[in-house]
């Protein structure tokens, strides 16, 4: 029982829980979002600032159990100081890995400590929590582009 | 209009002993100890074991609530529904399976719409000088919710009327169709007439004056292949509404497909748990399709059931089902045609129609008929079936209906034809 | 909290063993063979071997259409959905079976209302000027529907606060029920915060004042004897409503009942066949009740599920179910407080409250309480359990809950209490 | 079988069937009524006329079935020229009748010809035809009554 908690619960993600990183939201950014998982209630509200092409900040606000928190955290430093077309690969990587059933081996060269939500995919009523705000995050950076000609 | 005739009937379901031992209720045995000749399948249809074999399984193993649970038994029953879902979508090609949506019942489907119009605001409202057009054959469920709909809104309802042969009648189309219409909702199949409706040729007339298309595929979907993806775009309905009920699923559970643009521009219908995106007390804000129209928790176990039902007739083969029920037809217009005084109402011409068969015979009242078929333990429907505007098209207050399916044998015809001419004598005409 | 003291409890149904024995789904075993803990009641409840079996005879036996069927199937099959009818009737004392509609769940039960209400002319007219009460402890499915409701016919929405305790604030009822109120709507027992509601005393206030009232009564009707004929007529509310799937039956099926003036004073809900007297293109007539609110073919099978599931309650004596959550309610808010840093949301006195206990552990997220709780084959709820204003008013975002029924055991809680302090210690609490 | 269909369809009905009494609207009349049997779409239109208290005419047009017309007609020859008071008692002897699911046994000093119908109680399908007409002349006779002060 305890293993597979522990597949789910992976130290690095009770790390990003506790200690999320780039939470709060910042000025200046081009869209704000504010996605709710209706079913369980997680919301977060999410900025964008893109400058030059590169995703120059996320920022954000958010409640929701320690995957969802955890998973915001890990996605900010994945994003943020990337361009905005090689921070998109990352999303889809990332979203590719959430819906493998498990089945999908994740490739930290690419995902870092994104890896260690390879066990999410196997409880498929967290996948939900793990995506909120890597949804949130695409759907404010495709209007932070539409902004910003 | 032997058995042996029967038995050469070429598109009859080659395996049609098979398939009826499918279904437990054939074997019952009635008052007297009749065998029971089920001819009544276009007012509801028998349900095969694994359709109730999936319900049962549902309730006795994964049972929970769905969406809001994340245990195991929930996450079990959502993935079931929602598997339900994609079953359904396949079997009437939907375009996307997130635009297939559950509702109680067609009468429901139809009702969504009309109600989620009543309310739209911007390029979809309805008001004055807005037409709504339907047609003659229509069951009660597609025309009362657009009489409620214009008397709301002050828009008005028009119709095509019928031919004498049981047709739409087509010459009066640039007339009914025009600028002013916004919605045309039409029958594919007719439950009364039998009448196969040029759907295609209506839609993309329609299409082309900017109306919405909605097609009330109650008697379509149970014997005829559906696909809507394949269907050039211009030719697609909006909407298609069909029943749980008529396709060997249970009761309690409608279709209504509908295209993901126009569903998202639609206003909500019912409002509670599931549909939501935030509720506050001063305002809510809604969740994305399905969920949007899926108010309250949804039929859970009859999606089971509606799933396995609609897995039996894809592996049947609508194809198959089609072709069975257009054989039946056309020896069963044949057999009617030996009773003197018997009058079909609707086309005469099996190709052109489904196969509900509705009929008077001179001298005997409907429900006399029915009533001496039943006591030979043969079930047909007396009445107007919920039309009875294409009754009163035709001079008739009701009349007598058999309706065949899958699981119909033409010595179950037989004993149809037989059991009328004995009514005749019955009541000495 | 050792078994030992559970088996003194007072109150627990004598029978219990053989209760659950009725229950198939109980005897499941879960992934890594954990039996099944099934604490999620109050999000729908489990079903007795004698529902089942009963849907299974009537699909496999009596399936027909009704009212519109007149063959021995037809008859068969009217004569079980209208007994079914007569059953939910008695369950709830109403004073005319034909008060008794059929939906397909409570939330269209309280759309009904809405809806006709919104279609209303004359008297029971809503509009600008005009007020509906409702509460911050009700369920999303009695929210929306006001919501759209006032937004749509320009009244407005007010509602009742609550207490830190987590009941009604009735210190503002003078100011909230007033002339200018129509409707009053509220939940008899809240399924979040477990609170038992004052209806008769509300429904006397909002009486007074001229103004109906509807209840929803989807967790107290599992629970709860009820009795509608024999409430004093100014506490009797206009309007109840609860869900098939929460008291032992199936989903797919709702009940509203409505006092026989105001239903019959109401325009009709969704058109179609059943719920008309004559149709004409031009307009139709409509039925008495209660077939006037029940358009389309109505979830037959499953209100034969329904009759044979209320009668179950029955026979087991709402009084004694009562009483056996009492008690259970009572034990499992005593092993609760043992868990440190966990605060139960709404009442503490197990008397003043239903079986649904919602709570938070300081530190843990209640996805992850349910998480490591389904691990262990414990099945509880983590969300806003669609009451997120009653979550907002005590300044959380979800809970946690556990809701037990008539066939959990103290053992059960016994097991949901150590999984609680087993879940601290695993996030290093 | 057909002993079955026999105590439905007995000669008196067929024979009322095909020669119905009273059939026609006539003047004068104080209340006409229409009712509809939904499921099935019979249809009655009947006018009373009461006068002194007595039912001096009830005249109608209908369409159905051999029961529901039988059924019109018998009961027209039972209540004209009856006492409202005691034509509604030959009223409720029939109700009682068709809903006795076949256990009352007929009086046919009250009921006359209506005795025929004793079969229609053992077929629940039927038992509204044979009383839609019955259900009409009440309502009509009440409003007539209404009318006249
Ligand atoms: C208090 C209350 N009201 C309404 C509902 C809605 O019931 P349903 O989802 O069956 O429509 C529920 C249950 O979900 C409930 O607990
Ligand atoms: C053509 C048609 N439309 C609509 C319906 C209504 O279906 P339901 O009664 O299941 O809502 C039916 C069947 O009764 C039908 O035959």
């Amino acid at each position: 029982m305890s293993a597979e908690l522990d597949s789910l619960y992976q130290e690095i993600i009770l790390d990003h829980y506790k200690n999320p990183h780039h939470k709060g939201l910042r000025d200046p950014y081009e869209a704000e979002v504010h996605h709710v998982n209706p079913t369980c209630g997680d919301e977060v509200t999410l900025r964008v600032h893109v400058a030059d092409g590169v995703v120059a900040d996320v920022s954000y606000d958010s409640v929701g159990c320690s995957i969802s928190q955890a998973s915001a955290s890990v996605m900010t430093d994945l994003v943020i100081g990337k361009p905005v077309a090689e921070a998109m690969a990352v999303h889809e990587e990332f979203l590719a890995l959430m819906q493998g059933k498990g089945t999908v081996e994740p490739d930290e060269e690419v995902l870092e400590d994104g890896i260690a939500f390879a066990g999410v995919a196997k409880f498929p009523a967290r996948v939900k929590c793990a995506l909120l705000s890597w949804m949130a995050w695409k759907d404010a950076t495709t209007r932070s582009l539409e902004e910003t000609p | 209009m032997s058995s042996q005739t029967a038995a050469r009937l070429d598109g009859l379901l080659p395996e049609l002993e098979v398939i009826r031992a499918d279904f437990p209720i054939l074997s019952r045995t009635l008052a007297d100890g009749q065998p029971l000749v089920y001819l009544d399948s276009a007012n509801t249809s028998q349900k095969p074991q694994c359709v109730i074999d999936a319900m049962v399984d549902h309730l006795e193993r994964h049972n929970a609530n769905v969406a809001r649970a994340m245990h195991q038994l929930g996450a079990e029953s959502s993935e079931a529904f929602e598997a339900a879902r994609d079953k359904v979508a396949a079997f009437i090609g939907a375009p996307s399976r997130d635009e297939v949506l559950f509702t109680k019942n067609a009468s429901e489907a139809l009702n969504l719409v009309a109600n989620t119009l009543a309310w739209a605001r911007g390029p979809l409202e309805v008001g004055e000088g807005d037409e709504i057009v339907i047609t003659e054959m229509e069951h009660h469920s597609n025309i009362v919710p657009w009489q409620l709909l214009t008397q709301r809104t002050g828009a008005t309802l028009r119709w095509f009327g019928l031919t004498d042969e049981g047709h739409l009648d087509l010459s009066a189309v640039d007339d009914l169709i025009t600028e002013r219409t916004k919605v045309v909702s039409l029958t594919w199949v007719s439950n009364m007439l039998g009448t196969v409706n040029p759907v295609a040729a209506i839609t993309k007339r329609a299409h082309e004056v900017g109306a919405l298309v909605v097609v009330d595929a109650s008697q379509a979907a149970p014997q005829l292949p559906i696909d809507l993806a394949a269907m050039p775009e211009d030719e697609r309905p909006d909407f298609l509404a069909f029943t749980g009920h008529k396709v060997v699923g249970p009761t309690g559970i409608g279709v209504l497909w509908g295209a993901r643009a126009v569903l998202e521009a639609l206003p909500p219908f019912l409002g509670g748990g599931e549909m939501i995106e935030t509720v506050r007390m001063e305002s809510s804000t809604y969740a994305g399709i399905p969920h949007k129209f899926e108010a309250g928790t949804p039929p859970i176990v009859e999606a089971v059931g509606l799933g396995a039902a609609v897995d039996y007739l894809s592996a049947v083969g609508l194809d198959a089902v089609h072709a069975h029920e257009q054989a039946l037809t056309g020896y069963a217009l044949e057999g009617l045609a030996t009773v003197p005084g018997l009058r079909v109402l609707g086309p005469l011409d099996a190709r052109e129609r489904g196969g509900a068969i509705s009929f008077e015979i001179d001298g005997v009242h409907p429900h006399d008929v029915a009533q001496v078929l039943d006591v030979r333990g043969i079930a047909v429907r007396a009445g107007h079936h919920c039309a009875r505007p294409a009754h009163a098209r035709f001079g008739v207050q009701s009349s007598t209906r058999m309706s065949s399916y899958l699981y119909t044998t033409p010595t179950e015809i037989d004993a149809l034809v037989e059991a009328l001419h004995y009514t005749r004598s019955y009541f000495k005409l």
